[in-house]
């Protein structure tokens, strides 16, 4: 059998979504779940994120 | 926006309100509104239908239904993140009955200047600034009553943050944080506490409270610290620091996929394969993994990817899609230019300042511009296909978005060009969001006479702005790795197993570095295991060579063609790769104080780990053993927290009373940081009767010569007095001191930190790649980590490493200098000035001229500053497309004005 | 680069203060507004261009500029500020004394003669003039005027005309 | 002097109602970057910079920064 060159992520958050984003890089395809309507999980909530305290947007 | 079901915000942790149909936040991707199922009248009650009679688009379509879709893959991760610790965990802290106890998620929100008061801080009770606050850690962690025996690991860390966000919008708040430990053990964590605590005044009480009362309106706090002694304060406001739980699903997914959770509902894990489940080709990454904070959940992401990749080599590029663009319309370009201006709302972003529609007008009357609109989001799907159809009605050959930073959203809007066959250098953008809106909020009137200046500078150099080549470089499909510990050898099987070749040198005569040195992994297994399960593999690996007894010494190329020159058995040999991996790892640190190395009872944790190995006869009238921690770290010596000795202290102090139950094993301490999951060690060990002693900076324990043995004299602030300890035998906690790393960052070019490790490109999100491109970093040379870190940093690391080897070319940025061969006098000035080594001079006939090396060169332009003869010129940048902007930032003062 | 455009600035009228160069990296926001907020406060404190204290009205600054921006395309004053930068590079002391004095003494000689000259090529476009007219105009000294007029005579690019200068 | 009591004398000596001209270049990996990140924290400061965004301060040439003053900026900020 041939291997898939698709991937499922589930969750959107910031892991879910640096997954994804290598994945597509190194050549594939890549369903990424989020039962929100939205992606970027809790990071999205921050205001500004350690030990920098910049926002990293 | 018609909707009239009013919901609480859940963005802004309750705190304010949106309505069921609307977007998430500001930012949110998509951006797109949306309705919330569990609110909406028509969905629940069958009336209203407002939007959906409203909606111009006629997007809204109350006739969708959910669909079960059916999705071939290969593999499956895992990253549903951490779930919300329970109200009635928060409850006993005051939680829903003062509204001024509040959680830290709600605390971020009211400092945050998109959260519901504009960052702000009040009390929720009468909306007046507080003058006092209490941090509450350890809420919901660290805690068995609730379930949570483990410790949430970011908690302290976003405590300090949210303390000094707090007092740089008000100095004079007085911040108290109550820590258990302070357990800020991450990457230049210490150092930023430090900086805080000095900074901002933060008072640090180590001390747990377990209650908050009411009195007179403000809240009441009662705690007892180290010296026994009992405490109470008023203050105006609590924070909660709540920690992180399991994923509210963890049991249903785990039940889904079929993989076994440890027993707080995370995903379980192993030290030598972190993101691997329990079962082959489902992945993990992420808190679901165990709490942990963002720059180690990105490089969690990196590594599962490049699990994935390892197991789905063959389906490499089976499924993905190439984009494909329309053909460049050249003729189109050449022509005079035709210039498309769009002004953004951002929604209240920018027009809730600026006068949106002045500006659109005003830029009508700019020379060339044909078409001006505005636009309310302009980034948003939509508003992209929209702004591509116009380009294309009007035939635009210049565009100018008048929105927000190019550096964030440039590459867009570049995209919608390309789609409509236009050079996407043939954008600019106008910055009147971050920089001109945003900052000049009191000011309507100046900002929008400055938003005009920014769009005629724009469309100025909109104007003159030329089409630019997109350059790409072939790549070298290999990696070279650089370490053969253990991090090395998981960064080389990873690449080699998602099918590309690696070089790994290695200085000394074996495979294995300090992991070769280690008994046990953190969760007391075999290390030997691990060691050769991961060296055989890495001998096996047709993928990989493995070159012993070599140093680097020299490095030159770029992303995609290294060449690297190493030195074997005192010969030179050039390896040519594509990308390189640093994984030279770190080493224990030596001590010479007490006592080390004058007394054989004195011994460095691995010490005492390769005596354990070998047997326990050593520990024959041992029946007072004292482990100090903090010898080296969080020091003079060294600035930094090793993060793992803590760890290791307590594992070994739990081996040492397993091998002999009778002897009492002191800890010294100064903070237990056994982060994670790592604290049921800690709490095991405090069960098992290990004593747990802290000490302070100003009264560090003294190791003395009594006899032929030696004793321990500690201050115990409970007794109130010094107690010696005499100790059979004294364990150092050294901790990890940085390799000789200073050769090598100079080799790459790559920064060190102040502590002697190399320093990520980004702490959060590049924190595997350094400021060079094609050189990725994982393991100790990034800092102290456990064995765990480590194995998951170096999968990280390869999964970048491969991405430019799998795209078989690397693009290069068009900004590049390009030289101007006629009027070139090769005098090498640029050469000499280029701080990228990416202009050189070469012979073109008999003469010398300068020539960009286009792979390289990031644009800084110093050499075009700097020629002569101007004979260099900066794609996108160029000295007319500057002049312009120059000119038409001066309007009518000036008289070149075109 | 900061250094030259000062004393270049200097040479033709204008306050040196008035160019400033700071650093903020990309994490200090707060900096930067610091840093903005006072600068701005700082020319609201020197005034118009033209008001400063001891600056020459506007429009014999913009001439000074005019000539000032050519002379700095020239090839001679950016073969000598390259050389320059050149030589710090490599000898890596960058102290704001050590820059001052080569800037003052290798790259600025070379680009006010440069001024100069391209100063009097403007002034002479709306008529003849004296020597001494175009020493105040440009103020350069006697000497200096002599010395570009002779440059630029030699180019053709000036000539005597009774008892001044015209265009050549 | 002090940095702050430069900063009041200049302040005092601030010509009623005069509001600068200045032309801003900034590099884009640094202080462009700074002024968004203050643009995100709604940090607050005069309007009256115009920018010019550049990939870095060393591409700034000499004839840029007098070509400003020439066409009537009161004042030229170069932030790195």
């Amino acid at each position: 059998m041939s291997q898939s060159g698709a991937i499922m992520v589930l969750g959107g958050g910031v892991a879910g979504v640096q997954t994804a984003l290598d994945l597509a890089d190194l050549g594939y395809y890549v369903y990424l779940v989020e039962k929100k309507a939205s992606i970027g999980g809790v990071m999205a909530q921050l205001d500004k994120t350690f030990p920098t305290n910049d926002c990293s947007l | 926006m018609y909707c009239p079901k009013v919901v609480v915000d859940t963005y802004n942790e309750r705190l304010d309100i949106t309505s069921a149909t609307h977007i998430d936040y500001a930012q949110a991707i998509p951006a797109s509104y949306y309705i919330d199922a569990k609110e909406c009248l028509r969905l629940n009650y069958e009336t209203c239908n407002l939007c959906a009679q409203t909606c111009t688009a006629k997007a809204i379509d109350f006739s969708q239904k959910p669909k079960k879709l059916k999705l071939d893959v290969g593999a499956v991760v895992l990253t549903p993140g951490f779930g919300k610790v329970d109200d009635s965990v928060l409850e006993k802290f005051g939680y829903g009955k003062y509204p001024d106890v509040v959680t830290s998620y709600e605390f971020e929100r009211l400092t945050c200047a998109s959260g519901p008061t504009e960052g702000h801080v009040v009390r929720l009770s009468d909306h007046r600034e507080p003058k006092k606050i209490a941090f509450l850690q350890c809420v919901g962690s660290r805690d068995e009553t609730c379930g949570n025996g483990y410790c949430s690991t970011v908690c302290c860390m976003y405590a300090l943050k949210e303390a000094s966000v707090a007092k740089e919008h008000d100095p004079d708040l007085d911040v108290t944080i109550f820590f258990m430990d302070v357990r800020t053990q991450g990457k230049g964590f210490d150092e930023a506490r430090k900086r805080a605590v000095e900074k901002y005044g933060i008072n640090v009480v180590r001390a747990r409270v377990p209650r908050v009362d009411e009195i007179d309106g403000r809240l009441g706090l009662t705690w007892v610290t180290d010296d026994g002694k009992s405490h109470s304060g008023i203050f105006d406001m609590v924070v909660l620091s709540v920690g992180l739980d399991a994923p509210e699903d963890a049991q249903k997914i785990a039940d889904i996929a079929k993989i076994e959770l440890n027993n707080y509902e995370f995903c379980q894990t192993t030290p030598g394969q972190p993101l691997a489940t329990s079962r082959d080709g489902i992945y993990v990454a992420g808190a679901f993994q165990g709490p942990k904070d963002i720059p180690e959940s990105v490089t969690q992401a990196s590594g599962v990817a490049a699990m994935a990749s390892e197991l789905l080599a063959e389906g490499r590029n089976t499924r993905t899609v190439t984009l494909t663009y329309p053909d460049e319309d050249t003729a189109l370009e050449a022509e005079e230019p035709r210039i498309g201006v769009f002004v953004c709302h951002c929604g209240v972003n920018i027009a809730g300042t600026v006068d949106v529609k002045a500006v659109r007008d005003y830029a009508g009357t700019l020379p060339n511009v044909v078409l001006y609109e505005d636009t309310l989001y302009s980034c948003s799907q939509d508003a992209l296909k929209t702004i591509a159809g116009k380009i294309k009605e009007n035939r635009l050959n210049r565009v100018v978005i008048a929105a927000c930073s190019p550096r964030t959203h440039e590459p867009l809007f570049q995209e919608t060009l390309r789609s409509v066959g236009l050079n996407p250098a043939l954008i600019e953008m106008a910055n009147i969001r971050d920089q001109c809106a945003w900052v000049h909020a009191q000011e309507p009137e100046a900002a929008t006479e400055k938003s005009k200046d920014l769009v005629r500078m724009a469309a100025a150099k909109a104007r003159l702005l030329e089409p630019l080549e997109q350059p790409t470089v072939d790549v070298t499909p290999s990696a070279l790795v650089i370490g053969g510990g253990a991090s090395g050898m998981g960064a080389a099987l990873s690449i080699a197993e998602q099918g590309y070749k690696c070089v790994l040198v290695e200085k000394s005569d074996k495979l294995g570095g300090n992991l070769a040195r280690l008994t046990w992994t953190m969760d007391g297994q075999d290390a030997a295991k691990v060691l050769k399960d991961l060296t055989s593999r890495v001998k096996k690996n047709k993928n990989i060579e493995v070159l012993l007894e070599t140093e680097v010494e020299a490095i030159s190329g770029y992303v995609g063609n290294f060449s690297t020159t190493v030195s074997r058995e005192g010969k030179t040999e050039i390896i040519n790769h594509g990308v390189v991996v640093l994984a030279t790892g770190g080493k224990e640190y030596k001590p010479n104080t007490y006592l080390y190395g004058e007394n054989n009872r004195v011994l460095t944790q691995l010490e005492l780990e390769q005596k354990l190995k070998r047997g326990k006869s050593f520990l024959k009238g041992a029946n007072n053993i004292v482990m100090i921690q903090c010898v080296g770290s969080r020091g003079d010596d060294m600035s930094h927290c090793s993060k793992l000795c803590c760890t290791q202290a307590v594992k070994n102090a739990l081996k040492l009373k397993e091998a002999k139950p009778d002897a009492t094993v002191y800890i010294l301490y100064r903070d237990i940081r056994t982060f994670g999951f790592y604290e049921d060690l800690y709490r095991e060990a405090r069960k098992q009767g290990v004593q747990f002693i802290r000490y302070t900076l100003d009264r560090k324990p003294e190791v003395l010569k009594a006899g032929r043995g030696i004793k321990v004299r500690v201050y115990d602030s409970l007794i109130g007095e010094d107690i010696d300890i005499p100790a059979n035998l004294l364990v150092l906690s050294t901790g990890i001191a940085p390799g000789e790393n200073e050769a090598l960052a100079k080799i790459i070019k790559a920064p060190l930190t102040s502590d002697g490790f190399f320093l990520e490109a980004h702490a959060k999100l590049r924190p595997v790649e350094v400021a060079v491109d094609g050189v990725y970093l994982c393991g100790l040379a990034h800092g102290p980590k456990s064995l765990e870190e480590c194995m998951a940093q170096a999968k990280a690391a390869a999964a970048k490493a491969v991405i430019p080897l799998a795209k078989g070319r690397v693009a290069v940025a068009p900004i590049v200098s390009r030289v101007n061969q006629d009027t070139c006098i090769g005098c090498g000035i640029c050469e000499s000035l280029c701080p990228f080594k990416a202009i050189e001079i070469v012979k073109v006939g008999k003469k010398r001229k300068a020539q960009t090396i286009t792979a390289s060169c990031k644009g800084c332009g110093i050499c075009a500053s700097h020629c002569p003869t101007l004979a260099i010129s900066m794609g996108g940048f160029t000295d007319d497309a500057i002049m312009a902007q120059i000119h038409a930032f001066a309007g009518d003062n000036c008289g070149e004005e075109a | 680069m900061a250094e030259v455009a000062r004393q270049a600035l200097a040479d033709a009228g204008v306050n040196p203060q008035r160019m400033s160069l700071e650093w903020a990296s990309a994490a200090e926001g707060p900096r930067f507004v610091e840093l903005i907020t006072y600068y701005v406060n700082k020319i609201k404190g020197l005034g118009a261009l033209g008001q400063g204290e001891n600056e020459p009205e506007a429009d014999v600054i913009a001439r000074r500029l005019s000539a000032a921006v050519k002379a700095a395309g020239a090839r001679k004053p950016r073969t000598a500020f390259g050389t320059l930068a050149k030589k710090m590079a490599k000898s890596g002391d960058y102290s704001p004394e050590a820059v001052s004095e080569a800037v003052r003494t290798k790259v600025m000689p070379g680009l006010r003669a440069e001024r100069i000259a391209e100063e009097i090529l403007i002034c002479l476009a709306d008529g003849a003039k004296s020597a001494a007219d175009l020493a105040a105009m440009t103020g350069a000294d006697d000497a200096e005027v002599e010395k570009a007029l002779t440059a630029l005579a030699k180019k053709k690019a000036v000539r005597e005309e009774g008892a001044g200068w015209a265009l050549g | 002097m002090s940095a702050q009591m430069d900063n009041n004398k200049e302040n005092a000596m601030a010509q009623e109602g005069f509001d600068p001209r200045i032309l801003g270049f900034f590099c884009h990996w640094c202080c462009y970057a700074a002024a968004d990140s203050a643009g995100v924290s709604r940090y607050q400061y005069p309007p009256n910079v115009r920018v010019v965004r550049v990939m870095c301060t060393g591409r700034i040439d000499t004839r840029f920064v007098l070509e400003a003053f020439k066409c009537g900026a009161d004042g030229v900020f170069t932030g790195g």
